[in-house]
């Protein structure tokens, strides 16, 4: 077991394509999405049951090794929650080897 | 003064008509759960079924339809009306809105109000049916050219008149992003194999793309209702006045219909593709558009342009607009 | 003794065309997938979807029928004996239960046996459709009808005799979760749909309605057998004996048929519609009064009375009970 | 980055919309919900998979900023998962401002 | 000569006929999709309705048919035919890949190829009922007989001839799983609910079994147009030459088809049976089998069968294949 | 509130059952699945929409109160992940009693 850092993301369905990309861009090692997430929060109550798929979240989980990485990672889509809203959580997990 | 007094009655049938249909009565049933705060849903992946398959039967029938018609000259003076309305509309919407909303706001709901509504357009083609009146196949080629060029422009005028980031807007990403969307690509795909299998193709699938239609249609619109009505609480809690939006909401389609209206007149054209027309002027995305721009402009808050299209113009359209249009269509025509 | 000898191969026949009914191969197919613990699966969302269009289809189909039948006698008579019954099963299962089970499980149970399974109605309509025997479209609205009271005595029940929590019953609330539920709503809703569009509509929706509705509840069946199966195991880890659980699950459909079947043979109501009130009675809802069940008195057990109800009543209804009561009826009518 | 509380809450889908609205009720600045999850427990395996939505369980993860408010929160919903069963987890992260 | 004169306009009406099907230009369509980068997708839950849709209703039928054809000696051959060649073909295919690709990658596919795919198959059988040749209802269970074969025979000789971990496979397990399998079972089961309900079931079903048919296959062969191209890029990843993969993904089909046409011609099977069990042999699974493999072989990159079957194999088959292989039958028999 | 380590998996939807078995066998107190996800990892990325579920991950959250446990689970799953990829992270939790 080796410690790193555990991102969490929330976004809505519509921008995860670009946050997809951004993660690539700065180097994630990998990363996992969950889609078809509701939610609530500033922006009021998200149902994800429209057919438009404009009220639908979906969260990202990204482990990546060291400080340096998070902050790169972070710094790849902030610009994407700022103009849009969602969060992110940085925690510290250990990783299994195997 | 026997004109108007002939009008009437005939109003009140073709209202009546259309709200004793079927599909019209599954969307209010829909608005009526979620007003009434029933916990009847649709997944969304079922909605997704739904729409796909609106999609997919409506480009194919259109398709088939084109392959058994001649090229005419009203074919040509539709199609050209069609991408003219989605030319003009969103450029005088935009001025039209700029005092009412800041600029993000009012360049994506110019955008959502240059483009079209799928959905209005398949239900006035099912009132067209129940009733007997005729259309052309061209006119789902035209309805599938419209979803587009309103996102370009859109855009464009925000990079104009924007301030600050509106410079970071990526044009061949958003061509791109614009003309492969997942539903326009659908339609014309699904026009091209119907296009290209023609009536062979069509007697294979005439229970799936005819049988069910009407059917898939009415349960869409039960989710299009819930739906609905869930986005008018969006609009209540934008900076907004709700009242503005709401009066904005009701004022474009008929703007644009009249527009529309104006035109088929003079161009003539046969009254089941003028009321076509019509609807796809009057009507406003709620799918392709607000995705794309979530994505190009995010700083629009999407509960003014959402909650504005799904949540009061596309009811108006299909509970009033519909039998409205047809009404004026009859009557100078 | 004539009677008895035309009796028994009549009920064998009845019996075998019922098994050889592709509805019911379905749900024994179902079973035995999960029994031989078989990876066929179908996902929630697609379960959603077929349940979505039984409720919508046989509340529109029910609304079209009770559109061209006029009210009659019969009507009112089935009707009320529709409520009486949703009114009296619950309170005399709850009673019977009592000892048998702690006090939430009991009032739980008597809700769910109290109110009725569409599916097994739905079930029963096919059974009838395939031999030829009429029904009235109301029954719908019957069904609909009996599907919420059960829940308030149920709860009603629990407050009087339960302790502790049962205070904290919101009796507000609950009346609208069980009267605004989606599949209550969506069935009276459909119901008024289809009233409302008539023979005009149902033109307009007849594949869509009729064409694919035995095919729908084969694939619905295919499910339900799997997850009936699935429960059976959780019948065996309640606290109760789970020989006492499938003792009751077995005897309460009987005991709610006799009383039902007693009634409709002293109103002399026509075959058809008498076997559709029996099923009503005697089958127990595994969908609206559970999800109502776990908001409003989460301390009952569901494995209790979802299993008794969805791993034992509804396959002994489905396999044995349709034909058997319809054996009954026409025995002694 | 800011020091915050993340809580994990798993409970059955007929239960969330009680957890949503007591979260709302006791001031949860927001939430996700993640629907269609399965799991095992003491009362035994649950699928996912039947149509009435009676073996789903649900996630919430709940991001807030201060011991207090978790606690409150926690309270808020501790009486939903007494009678009824399910996990609620409480860790801590960081919360990206953007 | 005058043959192969007569041979080549022929071949390409065949040919044109099976492009301009809707399923094949639905299949081109999806593909498009991909290729273009479109957002279009089917949501998985979607898809896994298409497919349990094309499962019952494909073994429905066949057991229909079986039930109102007399057993006969073409079907005994026909069987055992299938069955022999789901014993040979991954066995030589293992021979033949061994050189290629590491032991478990060799293994893996060759069970895959030894195995079917039953969208293939249903393909052509929509391609037969479309230019109105008929075929016989065994077939389709020799389809279902066709899957779980090559999972053991691939997997004992992996055990056989691969190094380290191969002894950790559970064969009791493995059996159970290639058995149980939920395709392989829903097919059997449905063919047997078809054989025992027979016609009056057929009746009850025939909206939904064979009117909606063609176009479900539609919108799923759409979902595995995108599906199949997605995999070209897993294709290039993987470790092993991608133009030798590509090759074998085309070699193979070739002779496994060339085996079964020649066993076809020689037991002198009717055209329609003939075609569908050269299409048997010359399919690919890509569905049961690389689930299988997961599962007990995961050290196998699935990058490498699923890529060759789903992305070349497939393809191939569908657009080539099916009236390339019909061309030879008719020219020879 | 009692101290508590929190598993995490994420691995393809073909051994989510294995894996379940696994974690059954090895005594966990429970699990949660999360299935439907799609993600990116050393084996490029995996888009959770085609048919066959082969494309498709799966996420399993694990609260089990203490290290020696997390060691059982952790050996439990790991011939698992070594033989087909997927990740797991372990990290700190306080789990609510209720
Ligand atoms: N405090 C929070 N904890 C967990 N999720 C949150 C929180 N705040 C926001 N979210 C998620 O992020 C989405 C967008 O948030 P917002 O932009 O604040 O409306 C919401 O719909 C939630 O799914
Ligand atoms: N130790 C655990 N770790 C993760 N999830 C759990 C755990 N225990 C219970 N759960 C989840 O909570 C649900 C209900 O748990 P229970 O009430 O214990 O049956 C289960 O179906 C799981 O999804
Ligand atoms: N660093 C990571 N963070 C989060 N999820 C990951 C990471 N690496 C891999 N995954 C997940 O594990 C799956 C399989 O990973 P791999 O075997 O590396 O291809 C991926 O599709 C992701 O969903
Ligand atoms: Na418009
Ligand atoms: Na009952
Ligand atoms: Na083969």
């Amino acid at each position: 077991m080796k410690a790193c850092k555990r991102l969490e993301i929330v976004i809505e369905k519509p921008l995860a394509k670009k946050v997809a990309a951004a993660l690539i861009e700065a180097g994630a090692p990998g990363f996992t999405q969950i889609d078809q997430a509701s939610g609530m929060g500033d922006r009021g109550r998200r149902h994800a049951d429209d057919p438009t798929g404009s009220s639908t979240n979906c969260v990202f989980i990204v482990a990546c090794e060291t400080e340096q990485e998070v902050v790169k990672l972070v710094e790849s889509i902030r610009p994407i929650l700022t103009r849009t809203g969602g969060i992110c959580l940085v925690s510290d997990a250990y990783w299994v080897r195997h | 003064m026997s004109d108007g007094l002939e009008y009437a009655p005939m109003a009140e049938s073709l209202f009546l008509l259309n709200l004793t249909s079927p599909p019209l009565l599954f969307f209010i049933l829909g608005a009526s759960a979620a007003l009434l705060k029933s916990d009847l849903e649709i997944p969304e992946q079922v909605a997704k079924l739904l729409s796909l398959y609106l999609l997919m039967a409506i480009g194919f029938k259109g398709g088939v339809a084109l392959a058994s018609t001649p090229f005419s000259a009203g074919m040509i003076g539709g199609l050209s009306l069609a991408l003219a309305l989605a030319a003009i509309v969103p450029v005088y919407t935009f001025f039209l809105l700029k005092r009412s909303m800041p600029i993000p706001e009012a360049a994506a709901t110019a955008a959502t109000y240059g483009s079209i509504s799928a959905v209005t357009f398949v239900t006035a083609t099912s009132y067209l049916d129940a009733i007997g009146i005729e259309w052309n196949g061209y006119l789902v080629a035209a309805m599938a050219l419209m979803e587009s060029p309103a996102i370009i422009i859109g855009l464009l005028l925000f990079r104009f008149y924007g301030e600050g980031q509106s410079k970071s807007i990526n044009l061949p990403e958003l061509l791109r992003d614009a003309f492969l969307n997942g539903s326009v690509f659908l339609i014309l795909g699904s026009l091209l194999v119907g296009y290209v299998s023609g009536p062979t193709g069509k007697a294979q699938l005439s229970t799936f793309v005819e049988g069910l239609f009407t059917g898939v249609l009415c349960l869409f619109l039960l989710d299009m209702g819930i739906v609905a009505m869930r986005r008018i609480s969006a609009i209540r809690r934008t900076a907004i006045s709700p009242v503005a939006l709401v009066s904005w909401a009701l004022i474009l389609p008929v703007i644009n219909a009249s527009l529309a209206l104006t035109a088929v007149l003079v161009l003539n054209l046969p009254v089941g593709d003028a009321l076509l027309i019509t609807v796809l002027a009057a009507s406003a995305s709620y799918i392709a558009v607000p995705a794309a721009m979530r994505l190009a402009l995010p700083e629009a808050n999407p509960g003014v342009y959402l909650g504005m299209s799904l949540a009061v113009t596309f009811p108006f359209n299909l509970l009033i607009g519909i039998p409205l249009y047809h009404q004026i269509i009859e009557l100078f025509s």
